[in-house]
């Protein structure tokens, strides 16, 4: 039955989460951005939330709830809210996590899954994008071929986030045309992890190029062995993780701007006294509350077991254009403060440009 | 639980309202746009038929369950959602046809929200019952869009005769030549009994169709919505009843505005189910271009990233989304509705983007459709000229997204005005 | 030397053109558009201007001044700001007569331009438009095919404006997919004028679909004869006299809503007073002089003999969206108001929707 | 004669400077933004010796001209569309390095605008003299960005040296470290001799740099234009002589704000300019997608029916024309100028166009480039940083379009505020 309402446990969870955005993540993320690195302590404190152990089946040492594509995104509009680099930092392990629990096969659930339900902060990451102009994640550059028992990839990746501490990569691949995710080890012979990379946004977050040359990948750690992935799912899980990440960077820049606007005296007023800007400010609050819904569509009808690939695409393409106008609205509402970087805003566009290219960074 | 789920015996309902406008609105809906000021009496009474069908056995069910002692089924509410269903189906059958159906309307709704029981027996209850009918509400006036705190029409008390007499003119009121000329029907009337007052002063009441120095003056010729007659009322002396008077006949002191907010409130119900009309248009556009687009052999490649998709394919997604957005948050404003949450904010946010939405959609979809979408053979065309009203009725897009920044910032219309 | 300053001859020009627009053309152009006609003084006042005939060479009949693509622009302007559908009406003849001027042979000049530079209003039209959803000017679905010493045309035209009272036609039909143009008289075996179509807008405007049932149209009839006529060029002067025309609607429509807000009093006050309102004009008004001047500059470029296509192109597009915003926002500003056909704004949006299809339906 | 035709001599300066711009700017371009506060010195000097080569030529020239009884060449002044191309062109150099030469600046075209001969001879005819010299404008205080009439900083009169007494804050003021500490460099400082008077009492004073009581308090970490300095000023007693006043000092009366006006006017000079400048970006960025397009394969095709363009097509003639749009709005008020017109609306359209277009251009363009758009590696994403101060500084878009809507009104700033 119809209802914008979410469940007490959800309610709980997401007020926790707003808390610690609020206390512990705004207060170290300007100088996280600077110095180009999260306080160990906060990604600790963020994955002690237990976001991911909690889906994980108790046999494998998590916590047995379901997957749940919608409890995910409120989680994440509200760690998006807090800092976007700090989130994807702190889930970052969710991107090796989430594929296994969905597609792997049953043996790789054993190997892998436990090892996310400790206290420790999982080393593992994957490595979707790469360095091109023209990036389309259904028609990899990166190439995985079968020899006997084996796939070798070739190929060079970008944007991956903590490859320098990874333990365990998930790498995707196209083979035969097919994207398909590999289970690599740190260490495996033609894997490279490349210099930092220097990007306009999510500076906090350390991201590396991947060089693969010839790396030989046991079949059976192909991800889902046999069966391979359904990388369509993977995408929707990450195109809803992203929006709604999209949708807390939004619903941040926009409250600020709403605060600046009604301290801020101008000609004897309030800036929020024209229209001009109060209906400015008035648009990104509609657009934020309606990307938010259409990211709760898309979330409820993944966990309905429904066909939501066109939801979850939509959504954040909506999430896409909608957080790089409300941020730039917002430095724009901020005039010449906006352009500092002592204010918060600045950062929030340069992070929100970033949505449209972040493909497979987060997943919920 | 967050749930997008819609009851069965909603989408039930829904079904047979599809069959309704398909069947008894698309066919005749280009006819009486090119006809404008011609009564679709036949679809009128279909209508009537139906809607008093639907009274009756409702009042059957009623009168049954009252009989076996049943209690009223136990669930959360849900008249503003099937309410919004409704619009939104029928008017994707036809948005101009759907207007003149005979209803109580929002005059109606006014009666229904604050009436009194007999005023709700007088002119409610026995509505569908014998000759069609139609209720009708007249606010706007020509000095008076939108700043309703400064209406001019004139209610004066005559103690002797214990009568209103009203004294004005109404323009743009929907429906308003069916409620003022067809026996039974009425007009819930806009007026101040004390100019001096300000928004105190302004009262509401129900003036019966053919009351003496009550008259329609004009039928205004329209951009679109044509089949629905949008007329000019004038009130020449015209005396009702002392009853007549919807709510407390009391004024207020100016700061205390109760009875006019709640007026307004009438707003909070109905500004989503006009976002839903407008979303019906919208709805029809889209599947009327999907059609056209499948016919052609042009695919809609969803999933491709964006430096693959053709312009045409981002146009049409960027309509579907458009239409989602708006759909989702007017949604929302109902389920408020129903679960009787204070939803100005919400109302007023989707009233504004599915106007804004519609009026995107349809023009574009005009352009997609090339020499074919200008023509009159096909419907778009008159889509994109109906959709055009939601954005100016029952509040101006710019109206709607004043209330939004107010409730943003916790303003008042002094503070933002 | 860089100028923003007409000549003297054309502040001239358009000084006649703006007061015959303001005082013969804005009196009836609500009526035409509800009666479906304009009346014939309007037509033949227009026309007696003489834009046509002054840019036809004197050995021709004309007034010998060059063909000045610049000139027909800032007239354009005034005429479209009168009405589109007189404006279209009364220019139909140049339809024929430009193509004719650029491309058409000597043989094809000396027939035919004289009968432009008559008094009487010249029953000549031409037909590029075809009722397909997807219409490309330059992949035209009617066919002409050469038999010997003659094409044969065939397929269906639509939007041809005065067909039914047309004597020449001009045909653009694919020649092996190049567009080329074809001089059709009226009564050829197998034209058929069909009914009067029934548009959104420019309700004034007579136009009708036209069938070629093997019409045989002999060689020396194609435009430009033995060389063919360069449809690109063709298509330019289309653009700019859609565009110009565009710009004159919208700037018709931003002084009327400028007008309206001024005196629209609500809330105490002109409407204009508030920003959303008075934003919203001035950026019409924005719009309107960056698409004049985007009309200018091609038409410029044009008349200096460069290469202007893409100017042409890119002035078009702009003009197509701007009148359509426009006219648009100047119904809203009025709100009510605006949905009733008493007052003119209803008619631009509906005329200024069509500018993005009404290929070939001017020319400059 | 409508023309669109830059003389030659325009021309050839301007190759000149793009070659200054290409070999000089873009090649250090990434370093000075990822070096922060770091000067450029060895570009600066370059500069300075180009402009005081420049100087001495035009001093020559001048001088033989006069030798020879010569008349000055007889033609439209294109004073203000040299500027506007030389700050187009280095803007497509680099931005922020353009705003970092030395140079009298905004505060050189106050004192150039309403200063007397003296004030010229001592700040400006010897500039390019020495050392290295900075010229900066001050007027945003920490309560005063657009709202110029509130400004807070005093200049009192102390007849008893002859002198004013400046205290106050400034912030946000361009090359305002350089300016206030570099030897031979001077502030233009907007401050109130009467705060009764309001705008009356806004003049604005010469304060050379190295003034005792003038102090650069801090210099800004910003989102883009990094290489340049964004400083805030602080004035505590100081004192500066009585002829440093630029203008009357005479305050009229509250209705009479001509003195206010006069220095507003600047505005209308270097709106068009910055607007250049925003669209040099956006240049840079349009040419620098269609040389990464061109790589890769991918065409523009022009003349296409909009329904068979890709939505990159779409996306990049839409760059295209939005540059277009802007700039030959800018053209138009530079020509204005030039030709003694008065322009207040135009520079303000073309500012307010210029600010949105670079903003949109830059912003596509990073999303158009995928993973590299968004890296440092290439210069886009800068770009993108760098254009959004045009949004923001010499009026922000908001401030533009209240201009536009003024003058379109007819309306003061009382009635639209």
């Amino acid at each position: 039955m119809l209802s914008f309402e979410m469940s007490d446990e959800q309610k709980m969870l997401t007020d926790q989460l707003a808390r610690f955005a609020r206390d512990a993540v705004r207060a170290i993320a300007h100088e996280a951005d600077e110095a180009g690195s999260v306080p160990p302590e906060v990604i600790d404190t963020a994955w002690g939330f237990g976001l991911v152990p909690a889906q994980i089946p108790e046999a494998f040492g998590g916590f047995g709830e379901e997957h749940a594509a919608l409890t995910g995104v409120l989680a994440y509009e509200e760690l998006g809210w807090g800092d976007l680099a700090v989130a994807l930092h702190a889930m970052t392990p969710a991107l090796v996590a989430i594929p296994v629990l969905e597609c792997g096969a049953e043996a790789q659930k054993a190997a892998l899954l436990p090892g996310f339900c400790e206290m420790d902060f999982p080393r593992a990451t994957a490595a979707l994008l790469e360095p091109a102009m023209q990036f389309d994640p259904n028609d990899l550059k990166t190439t995985a071929t079968r020899e006997n028992d084996a796939y070798v990839l070739n190929g060079t990746k970008a944007y991956v986030p903590l490859a320098a501490d990874a333990e365990q990569f998930l790498i995707y691949a196209s083979e035969g045309g097919q994207t398909q995710g590999f289970l690599v080890p740190r260490g495996a012979d033609g894997l490279t992890v490349g210099a930092r990379e220097k990007l306009m946004g999510v500076k906090a977050l350390p991201t590396y190029t991947l060089t693969l040359e010839g790396v030989r990948v046991p079949a059976a750690d192909r991800l889902g062995g046999e069966a391979g992935a359904d990388f369509g799912r993977l995408m929707c899980y990450s195109n809803l993780a992203l929006a709604s990440l999209a949708v807390g960077v939004a619903r941040g820049a926009a409250e600020y701007a709403r605060d600046y606007a009604r301290e801020r005296v101008q000609f004897g007023e309030p800036i929020a006294h024209r229209q001009a800007i109060a209906f400015m400010i008035a648009e990104m609050f509609i657009e934020i509350d309606a990307t938010r819904l259409m990211v709760w569509e898309a979330a409820w009808k993944m966990d309905q077991g429904q066909d939501a690939s066109k939801e979850c695409y939509l959504a954040r393409m909506y999430a896409d254009d909608m957080v790089v106008n409300v941020t730039d609205r917002a430095v724009q509402t901020l005039g010449g403060y906006g352009f500092i970087r002592e204010y918060p805003v600045e950062m929030w566009l340069r992070n929100g440009r970033g949505f449209a290219t972040f493909d497979g960074l987060a997943m919920v | 639980m967050i749930s997008f789920e819609i009851p069965e015996y909603v989408r039930q309902q829904n079904d047979q309202i599809r069959m309704v406008a398909e069947s008894q609105m698309r066919p005749i809906a280009r006819h009486y746009d090119e006809h404008e000021h011609e009564r679709p009496t036949a679809f009128n009474e279909f209508m009537w038929q139906v809607m008093a069908m639907q009274q009756q056995m409702a009042a059957q069910r009623r009168a049954q369950r009252e009989a076996e002692g049943a209690p009223r089924p136990k669930r959360p509410s849900t008249t503003n959602l099937r309410q919004l269903f409704m619009f939104e189906i029928m008017s994707w059958g036809d948005a101009a046809l759907l207007l003149t159906i005979p209803m109580p309307g929002l005059g109606g709704a006014a009666i229904e929200a604050v009436g009194t029981p007999e005023q709700k027996e007088r002119f409610l209850n026995h509505f569908y019952e014998g000759d069609m009918k139609w209720g009708a509400m007249a606010i706007t006036e020509p000095g008076a869009g939108s700043d309703t705190a400064n209406i001019q029409t004139t209610a004066a008390y005559d103690a002797e005769t214990n009568e209103w007499v009203l004294n004005g003119e109404k323009i743009f009121i929907t429906a308003g030549k069916m409620a003022g000329e067809m026996p039974g029907s009425f007009v819930v009337v806009w007026a101040t009994v004390d100019k001096s007052a300000g928004r105190a002063g302004i009262k509401s009441f129900i003036v019966p169709a053919g009351t003496p120095g009550f008259t329609v003056a004009k039928v205004e010729h329209k951009l679109g919505i044509r089949a629905s007659d949008t007329a000019a009322l004038v009130f020449e002396n015209c005396r009702i009843p002392y009853e007549n008077i919807l709510g407390s006949p009391e004024v207020q002191d100016a700061t205390e505005t109760r009875g006019f907010k709640g007026v307004m409130k009438t707003f909070d119900a109905s500004r989503p189910v006009v976002a839903g009309g407008a979303l019906g248009i919208a709805r029809a556009t889209i599947e009327f271009v999907k059609e056209k687009l499948d016919e052609a052999g042009v695919a809609i490649r969803y999933g491709l990233p964006r430096h693959k998709l053709t312009a045409l394919e981002r146009d049409f997604m960027d309509m579907e989304a458009q239409h989602k957005a708006a759909w989702l948050l007017t949604l929302r404003a109902v389920w408020m509705l129903d679960n009787e949450r204070p939803n100005t904010l919400e109302a007023a946010m989707c009233k504004a983007k599915a106007g804004l939405a519609v009026t995107r959609i349809t023009q574009k979809a005009v352009e997609m459709l090339g020499p074919m979408g200008y023509s009159r053979q096909w419907l778009v065309e008159k889509w994109m000229r109906d959709a055009k009203i939601n954005d100016i009725y029952e509040g101006t897009g710019q109206i709607n997204m004043l209330i939004v920044a107010r409730r943003i910032f916790g303003y008042s219309s002094r503070e933002l005005k």
